[in-house]
């Protein structure tokens, strides 16, 4: 390995808490879907960097990050097409002004 | 054969309740059931009596109640003193309820008039039998039930109503004190029955004075509240509300003199611990001569008479309290006859005339000669003039003072006994003699109630006549027991109390014939004497100042406490639930805000621009739930 | 054992997964769309039907599948709980678009669902928790040019993400803690590796940051009610029920298959969590006004009950938690039959049209009344038993903090709950048009009231049960 | 079926209750009748039962026992003893004469008939359970038909009164239930039997504070000074029967708890808490009076005064003595008898005049002779008159006190004279002084009435006359308490 | 020399990441953030080859960087507002945000630095790389082999999420 594990480690976590971030102060729906997606990279650099070293099995790490990839990719499918079909009726993307419910 | 004696008050109480569920379909004929029943008692009493005459002591009793170790038993003793209670109450009782059937003619409760005497007959006649205080205790309570409702007989009268509630209530304070007695008793010698109370029984609790002491002070309480004593003294004028018959038995010869009898049975102990004969004494001096004094200026015939009766049981408690024990009991028996006698006479005349001031009456002795004749009787013998009965046991009572070491009594009650005399033909003269002054269609009362007038008169006449020296001092022999004091006569103490007795007839006479109009004057010139005794020394108005108003402030106090403080805690953890909720859900409208608020970390400025983000904000809610598992973070990694 | 051999014991699962494919063809043919939910349930039932109860443990499919009673339990109440959901989809009115799909939906629901109970590695667990979390998403926002069920699913939808981008960020610390995703291996490698307690307590943390956002616990209970409030009204029913269940099914077998040895780290943060939710819960339904959003807080309250079973994890609290679930499932899920009925009648949620039920529907009336008295813990119901053993595990492992504000928060909640029983009974109704009860939804009614009222007066069978389904 | 008597008699009306909820609205002469004709049968096998009845034993008689609940070793046991047969066959006359006067109820019968049963069962139950985890299930039962009762058919501010009623207990309830939680798994074999439960002794502190525990429940229920709010609100809006029963026998429950519960099993913590029984027990005798005297409203002064009652069944309580115990259950026993008379009485009125403002009457006795008699007679009972049952409870209460607290005696005599204030003043306002023209049309009470009192009469005047008969079903028992709580081995 | 070229180009990527990703939250733009995560991705994607994990490499460019971008954009393009470009873009929770997380990294950082990672394999030397890389092939027979269940379940969970997405999304 190039770089030692404690450096990718920081890296994830700085990604993580940027994704984190973005969840928290993107207005935008779509905004806050892609930094669902930092939050969840994140979490891959974890996973294969963790089934380099650590793994006892080093499939196991990548196998874990392959379906983070796929259910991440069906979560924005499903995310979007709520926003899409809540855009058709509210016109709005934004999360202020998503508050019927509320209370 | 003994056991008989449980039918005495047995057949009032069975005519009670006859009287109580069938009296009304029967009418006037109601009445019969409450006389039989209380022949019968008169008559199946007779035995008794003259077996106690006799030196004969009467015992039976079952067990009432067992709990642990603690044993009450129920039943009778009859012994002589007793046994001259059971003379009185039936004598008189069965005379006043036979006076009542004409008295309270047409009423339209007339049966359950007689149904409330018969349980008084029944109560009454139990508490003389009892055999123990608890018993006795049971039976008091019950005879002020009846007197309760009786003096409300006619309870649409607001202040009957008023007078029975205040008769019934004050004298549960005395009840009070009696009850505390009786436990007090009862835990230091372990016993209630009421032969134990003599000095045999009591010695080996010698050391347990100071309780026993007390206690037996607390008994005296109940007969201050019972016999209507100072400072409990303000219900009895107040009952006079009740029908006139129900003031002669209950208010003047039977009920108010039980105190007494409670005083005498518990003779025993009060002297064995003498401490408390001197508060008794004082007690029963102070009633009589106040009471006298506010009877000189009385204007209600009844109201006169009840504070004469005040004052006569002052008479008797005072007589015990210096040891007189013959003295009082035997003032008991006669002053049971005339007072009785006076109040049916009260109860004649007002009966003809229709009212009870004594203002507006006047020279009735014309239109009601029997009254007149036997109401004069009774007065010369509640004044002391020998040799009617007062005179001999009033007498008595005197010497006792006299000889008690202690002359304030005997001077108090010797004035008494003048003021006494006054009072009395104060309201003789100014009922019977002298010109009307107000026009009656008066008319006497019928047989049915003047033969027990006349039956009763003979009675006041001749009944002090066993206690007279003639007689060799039979009563007090008979009631003191073989242990009873030597009777000399001191003829000085006789003396005095004559010539006493006759100054203030004597003056009476002048005033209230001669000078009529005298007294005003007099009473204009000695006004604050006058007001004090016309005003009733203002008892009820510093009662009603201090203990009613302040009790019933206390109370409403209480319930303004009751709901605004302790109900009003509960409501506000329940407001406070809701404003809880409120908060709550303010935090979750103003999310941001409130757990910036809560953490406590952010800048004020921050906080304000933070406040007008809206509601229903998925991001507030998220970033709340991140500092929520932040701070969980802390609380979990602070080790 | 390999996946062939295994595939003799999934016969349930596979009988459900066959039912949803072949609803999404039927859907195509079949015009009766109310049928197709029918059906659903029909699968189900086979599906019910063929469950056996595994008398030794089984790891399937190369242990990514365990069969044990626990995840029999889970199966069990999984599917009964989908059943009892599509039972009210079918008379819920407006009738729901797409039946088909819906009812497929449901179907999968229940193999997700089953999957959860009967995960026992980190994949899996991500796994099925995403697949049930998905769905939920789609079916909250199953209602067309409904702006309240869309807005419940996006955010639902966002808050849910969320949640398990943090959970995986700790499963991936965790996976490289250990080096497996083997809940049993996981456990043995904390025993022998050194590694750092403050470490590993963050990624449970972490962890229950998505499991605590499945179960609604404070504070990450914050989507519940708006979600609960804008979804269909079945599927309300279903989520405070089916995922809470289930999420607490893998809490249990996480905290007590890995890290039993940490119990006194999380027990104290968990009692705690436990307070607040329950509390948070119970105050803030207080001042509620629309009978959903009440029972949502409610939802949560009950959650935080159920926690201290969990917290304590003594023998009686582990058996608490699913003896409660239980309980609560028949409860809540009756609970919200009624409010469907009601509210086909009114074609609102507010709790005012409950005034005078008692004369419109006595039976509708009588039943909500059993319900909010079983959810308040009053005996002989169901939910009496369960707050009875959550209450005594809490004294019997001497947290007594915890016994007393839960003692408390029950006296609070009897409050809410009384409210609507006040509206039903104590207020006369406007009108005395009586409500029609839809045969599937009252036949849904029955199950669940005879259900409280049993377990309520004979609980000793449903007991009997669980204490079966914890041979782990 | 004497064998399961006490299954019959908790049973019978909850079985009742269910077939009625299958009838149409529409037969409510039916219900009604149904409904009393059950109850009358109840009070018959409750008759057996003290016929049955061995008083000389000291031990649990008529028991049933029953696994019910194995896993948890919950028992189904009952049972019954001096202490508790008093108690249930106040119930059971209770029960029966509120029924009877149950029928001024003239809407939503069935619903009421219903609940009314359920509540039997529920106050039954909770005097013969001698498991406790079945005893806090009878306990809870209570609380539900009774929310409903008053709630739906209850006065003005009913809704503000049931649920105050529903909360409080339940609060209590709950800290009671921590409580028995806390027995049950301090004991060892774990065990919910009373009776075993009794033999255990546990150590100081715990007896303490579980004893506290219970206290919260009990005292809520009694309710003890300052425990009481609820009363006054659940006594004036609920309707006449309701009350009765709420007086007659749910005020019971509470006392009857120390009786079975705390005492037996928490010897320490009682004895521990003694003195502060004995507070709160003259604060409420003295408070209760003093506020029941300030009432306005005929409910809420015999409402009051059953706080300044059942002082007085906590002050024989609180005296650990063998008059203070048997005074305190006979007190029970008594208050149920004349303040369930007494509401009686206060409905009789109310449906006549629908008022029950105490100063708005008056001179009633002239029109309501018969009324006016019955009134005076359960007034009398109840400010303690000789020959009346309440005295006697009374003074076994006070002479218990006073061998042990003798000013806690003195300051309760205080109480007794409020009584008589009290009571008196509600006789003066109502039945005497000049009669108020408004009233001059109300009719006499009638038949019905007078028959759901008579046998309340006969009660009150029996014990008060000769009460070792009563005492002789309670003294075996309550000696055997007393062993215990003073710590002699039984 | 290359080494540490190569160390100096994979610390240049992961900081150029960061700001992408930096930019992916903060640029005020939706479209220019879309932008910026697909720079992340590629970033990451260098990461993993650096990592010898290639498969998922090239997973990652093609389908977060192919797929889920274009759905995004798509997403973006349906439903962005035009001339929108002044409202602000971030909500006023940015501060405690900001602080929160600083916290959190602190916290986790700090955590994460503290524990030895090299101890936990065994090996004692501060760089580890005690796996062998994991080729396709071992993938693929893996994913059909041993995790075929959780294969087989992600393709339900495809299916299932598809035909939700369709139904919700569906105009109608």
């Amino acid at each position: 390995m190039l770089i030692p594990l404690e450096h990718i480690l920081i890296f994830s976590t700085l990604l993580f808490a940027i994704g984190v971030y973005g969840v928290l102060v993107r207005r935008n729906v779509v905004g806050i879907l892609i930094s669902i997606e930092l939050i969840l990279n994140s979490v891959n650099v974890n996973l294969i960097a963790f089934s380099r070293s650590n793994a006892l099995d080093p499939v196991m790490g990548q196998v874990f990050a392959i379906f983070v990839i796929t259910l991440a990719a069906v979560g924005a499918t499903v995310g979007l097409a709520i926003v899409l079909a809540l855009y058709r009726i509210k016109r709005t993307v934004y999360t202020d002004e998503i508050n019927l419910l509320k209370w | 054969m003994v056991t008989l004696a449980y039918l005495i008050p047995l057949f009032p109480l069975l005519a009670f309740a006859f009287l109580i569920f069938f009296g009304k379909r029967f009418g006037d004929k109601s009445a019969w059931v409450a006389i039989g029943a209380s022949l019968l008692s008169l008559i199946l009493s007779t035995p008794f009596v003259m077996g106690a005459v006799q030196g004969q002591i009467f015992v039976h009793h079952f067990e009432w109640l067992r709990i642990g170790s603690a044993l009450f038993l129920f039943g009778f003793s009859i012994d002589a003193l007793s046994a001259m209670m059971l003379f009185v109450v039936t004598v008189v009782g069965t005379l006043i309820i036979i006076y009542s059937v004409g008295y309270m003619h047409g009423d339209p409760r007339f049966s359950r008039f007689f149904a409330y005497l018969s349980l008084f007959m029944a109560s009454m006649l139990s508490l003389v039998l009892a055999n123990s205080l608890l018993m006795l205790y049971i039976s008091w309570e019950l005879v002020g039930l009846c007197s309760y409702l009786l003096i409300g007989f006619w309870f649409e009268k607001p202040s009957a109503a008023a007078a029975s509630k205040k008769a019934f209530i004050t004298t549960r304070v005395g009840d009070i004190a009696l009850f505390l007695g009786m436990l007090l008793l009862f835990f230091t010698t372990g016993t209630l029955e009421l032969r134990n109370l003599n000095h045999e029984f009591l010695a080996p609790f010698a050391s347990q004075s100071k309780v026993l002491t007390l206690a037996g002070l607390l008994i005296f309480g109940g007969a201050v509240g019972k016999s209507a004593q100072f400072p409990l003294h303000v219900w009895l004028p107040d009952a006079m509300e009740g029908p006139t018959p129900v003031s002669a038995l209950i208010h003047a010869a039977t009920m108010v003199a039980a105190g007494v009898y409670l005083v005498a049975r518990s003779f025993g102990l009060i002297t064995f611990f003498p401490d408390a004969l001197l508060p008794i004494a004082t007690i029963g001096t102070i009633t009589a001569f106040m009471a006298a004094f506010i009877a000189l200026t009385q204007t209600d015939i009844k109201r006169v008479l009840a504070y004469s009766t005040i004052s006569q049981l002052g008479f008797m408690i005072a007589a015990l309290g210096l040891k007189g024990y013959g003295a009082g009991t035997f003032h008991l028996m006669t002053h049971a006859f005339f007072k009785a006698l006076l109040f049916l006479g009260a109860g004649s005349v007002i009966h003809g005339t229709g009212t009870q001031d004594i203002r507006e009456m006047g020279g009735l002795w014309k239109k009601m000669p029997h009254t007149t004749f036997t109401f004069l009787i009774a007065s010369l013998a509640i004044a002391g003039v020998p040799p009617l009965s007062g005179f001999w046991s009033k007498d008595e009572i005197l010497v006792s003072a006299y000889e008690s070491g202690m002359p304030i009594f005997y001077y108090l009650l010797s004035i008494t006994a003048t003021m006494t005399a006054f009072y009395m033909f104060r309201l003789v003269f100014l009922t019977f003699f002298g010109k009307p002054r107000k026009e009656f269609h008066v008319h006497e009362s019928p047989a049915i109630m003047t033969i027990p007038l006349w039956l009763l008169a003979i009675g006041s006449a001749l009944v002090g006549l066993p206690g007279s020296p003639w007689m060799n001092h039979f009563f007090q022999t008979f009631i003191e027991g073989s242990h009873g004091a030597e009777h000399a006569i001191n003829l000085f103490v006789m003396g005095i109390s004559v010539g006493l007795g006759a100054f203030g007839i004597v003056l009476a006479w002048l005033l209230y014939l001669v000078f009529p109009a005298v007294p005003e004057k007099l009473g204009a010139i000695f006004k604050p004497l006058y007001l004090a005794s016309n005003r009733k020394l203002w008892f009820d108005e510093l009662y009603q100042a201090t203990v009613i108003r302040g009790w019933y402030a206390l109370s409403s106090a209480l319930a303004k406490f009751d709901l605004g403080v302790i109900d009003g805690l509960v409501n506000a953890t329940g407001i406070g639930n809701l404003r809880l909720s409120d908060i709550q859900n303010w935090i979750d409208i103003h999310i941001v805000d409130g757990a910036v608020n809560g953490v406590g970390a952010l800048t004020r400025g921050f906080s304000s621009a933070l406040r007008k983000i809206q509601t229903g904000f998925v991001q507030n809610y998220l970033i709340i739930s991140f500092i929520g598992a932040l701070m969980l973070l802390f609380f979990e990694l602070r080790k | 054992m390999d996946a062939v051999t295994s595939l003799q014991y999934f016969v349930p699962e596979l009988i459900v997964l066959g039912t949803a494919f072949a609803l999404i063809l039927l859907d195509l043919f079949v015009s009766n769309k109310r049928l197709l939910i029918l059906l659903g349930v029909l699968g189900i039932g086979a599906a019910l039907i063929s469950v056996r109860y595994p008398h030794e443990p089984l790891s399937l499919f190369f242990g990514f599948f365990v069969l044990d009673p626990f995840s029999f339990f889970f199966k069990l109440a999984s599917l009964g709980i989908v059943a009892i959901t599509l039972l009210a989809s079918l008379a819920y009115k407006p009738p729901l678009p797409y039946s088909g799909e819906y009812s497929a939906l449901f179907l999968f629901m229940a193999f997700g669902l089953i999957l959860m109970g009967s995960s026992n590695n980190l994949l899996m667990i991500f796994l099925s928790i995403e697949f049930v979390s998905i769905l939920s998403y789609l079916l909250v926002g199953f209602l067309k040019k409904n702006p309240q069920s869309k807005e419940a699913a996006l955010k639902y939808l966002l808050f849910g993400s969320t949640s398990s981008g943090v959970m995986l960020f700790g499963m991936s610390i965790l996976f490289g803690l250990t080096g497996s995703i083997d809940l049993n291996m996981i456990q043995a490698r904390l025993l022998t590796a050194p590694v750092s307690q403050a470490l590993v307590v963050a990624t449970i943390l972490l962890m229950m940051v998505g499991l605590g956002f499945k179960i609604s616990m404070a504070p990450f209970h914050m989507w519940a009610p708006d979600v609960y409030e804008g979804a269909p009204t079945p599927v309300t029913a279903f989520l405070t029920v089916g995922p809470k269940a289930l999420g607490f099914a893998i809490i249990l077998r996480i905290l007590h298959t890995s890290f039993l040895e940490l119990q006194s780290e999380w027990s104290v943060f968990l009692s705690v969590l436990s307070m607040l939710t329950m509390t948070i819960g119970n105050v803030i339904a207080i001042s509620q006004t629309n009978i959903k959003r009440l029972l949502a807080y409610s939802s949560i309250a009950q959650a935080g009950y159920i926690l201290i079973g969990l917290a304590v994890s003594n023998v009686i609290g582990v058996q608490g938690v699913l003896v409660y679930l239980i309980a609560y499932a028949l409860t809540n899920l009756g609970a919200f039959l009624c409010v469907i009925i009601v509210s086909n009648h009114f074609g609102n949620d507010e709790i005012e049209s409950y005034a005078g039920l008692s004369e419109k529907s006595p039976f509708l009336a009588f039943c909500l009344t059993l319900f909010l008295l079983s959810l308040a813990g009053i005996p002989p119901l169901a939910g009496f038993i369960g707050k009875y053993f959550v209450f005594a595990s809490a004294i019997e492992g001497k947290f007594f903090t915890l016994a007393v504000v839960a003692a408390l928060n029950s006296a609070v909640a009897a409050f809410y709950y009384f409210k609507v029983v006040r509206l039903m009974y104590l207020v006369p109704a406007e009108t005395k048009e009586p409500l029609d009860h839809p045969i599937p939804l009252f036949l849904a009614l029955i199950i669940t009231l005879a259900g409280i009222i049993v377990m309520g007066v004979w609980p000793s069978p449903f007991i009997e049960f669980v204490s079966r389904a914890l041979i782990l | 079926m004497l064998n399961h008597l006490l299954s019959w008699i908790v049973f019978v009306p909850l079985a009742g209750a269910i077939v009625i909820l299958f009838f149409p609205k529409s037969m409510t002469q039916w219900i009604k009748w149904k409904a009393t004709a059950l109850c009358g049968f109840n009070l018959l096998l409750g008759c057996i039962l003290l016929a049955k009845f061995n008083p000389n034993v000291t031990d649990i008689q008529f028991l049933e026992k029953a696994s019910w609940i194995p896993q948890i070793g919950v028992n189904y046991t009952l049972g019954v003893d001096g202490i508790s047969l008093p108690m249930v066959f106040l119930t059971l006359l209770l029960s029966c004469l509120a029924c009877i006067g149950s029928f001024g109820i003239k809407e939503r019968e069935k619903e009421y008939y219903f609940l009314y049963l359920l509540l039997s069962t529920g106050m039954l139950g909770t005097f013969v359970a001698l498991d406790l985890f079945l005893f806090y299930i009878f306990w809870e039962v209570v609380l539900v038909p009774m929310y409903f009762l008053i709630g739906i058919w209850g006065g003005p501010r009913k809704e503000y009164a049931a649920i105050k009623f529903f909360l409080y207990t339940l609060a209590g309830s709950l800290f009671m239930l921590l409580g028995i939680l806390a027995l049950y798994f301090y004991s060892s074999p774990h065990t919910f039997d009373m009776t075993e439960l009794g033999k255990i002794a546990y150590s100081r502190t715990f007896q303490q504070f579980v004893f506290l525990a219970f206290f919260l429940g009990f005292a809520i229920k009694v309710p003890i000074w300052p425990f009481h709010t609820w009363l006054p609100d659940a006594h004036v809006e609920a309707p006449t029967p309701i009350s009765v029963l709420l007086a007659g026998v749910l005020l019971k429950m509470g006392t009857y708890g120390f009786f079975r519960i705390s005492y037996p099993i928490l010897p320490d913590g009682a004895r521990w808490f003694q003195p502060w029984m004995g507070v709160l027990a003259v604060t409420g005798i003295i408070y209760g009076g003093f506020v029941s005297l300030a009432q306005q409203d005929f409910k809420k002064m015999i409402a009051y005064s059953s706080v300044s009652h059942m002082g007085f069944v906590l002050l024989g309580l609180a005296a650990f003595t063998q008059d203070g115990l048997n005074g305190a259950l006979l007190q029970m026993f008594n208050h149920g008898t004349i303040t369930g008379g007494l509401f009686l009485l206060v409905g009789v009125l109310y449906d006549r005049a629908h008022s029950r403002d105490l100063n708005g009457f008056g001179g009633l006795g002239v029109k309501m002779t018969v009324y006016s008699g019955i009134l005076i007679f359960f007034s009398l009972a109840s400010l303690g008159l000789p020959g009346l049952s309440g005295f006697v409870s009374e003074f076994l209460c006070l002479l218990g006190t006073f061998q042990v607290y003798r000013w806690f005696a003195v300051l309760a005599c205080i109480g007794i004279i409020l009584a008589a204030t009290y009571l008196l003043y509600m006789i003066q306002r109502v039945l005497l002084g000049p009669l108020n023209p408004k009233w001059s049309s109300l009719p006499d009470i009638n038949r019905r009435e007078i028959f759901t009192l008579v046998p309340l009469m006969i009660f009150i005047l029996a014990v008060g006359v000769y009460p070792k008969f009563i005492l002789e079903y309670m003294a075996p028992a309550l000696t055997a308490l007393l062993a215990k709580l003073n710590g002699i081995p039984f | 020399m290359l080494p540490i070229l190569a160390k100096l180009f994979i610390y240049g990527v992961l900081f150029l990441s960061l700001v992408a990703a930096l930019g992916v939250v903060l640029l005020p733009n939706i479209f220019h953030a879309a932008l910026c995560l697909v720079g992340t991705l590629l970033g990451i994607a260098a990461l993993y080859l650096a990592l010898q994990a290639e498969f998922i490499a090239v997973v990652q460019v093609l389908l977060y960087v192919g797929a889920v971008m274009t759905l995004v954009i798509f997403a973006i393009m349906l439903t962005h507002r035009i001339g929108d470009m002044t409202i602000p873009q971030t909500n006023k929770q940015s501060l405690p945000a900001c602080l929160a997380l600083f916290a959190f990294v602190v916290l986790i950082g700090g955590l994460l630095l503290k524990t030895d990672w090299s101890i936990l394999v065994g090996t004692g030397g501060s760089v580890a790389s005690v796996n062998p890389p994991v080729d396709t092939f071992m993938l693929g027979k893996a994913l059909l082999g041993e995790y075929v269940f959780p294969f087989e379940v992600v393709s339900v969970i495809l299916i299932a999420g598809l035909i939700g997405a369709i139904v919700v999304a569906r105009k109608d």
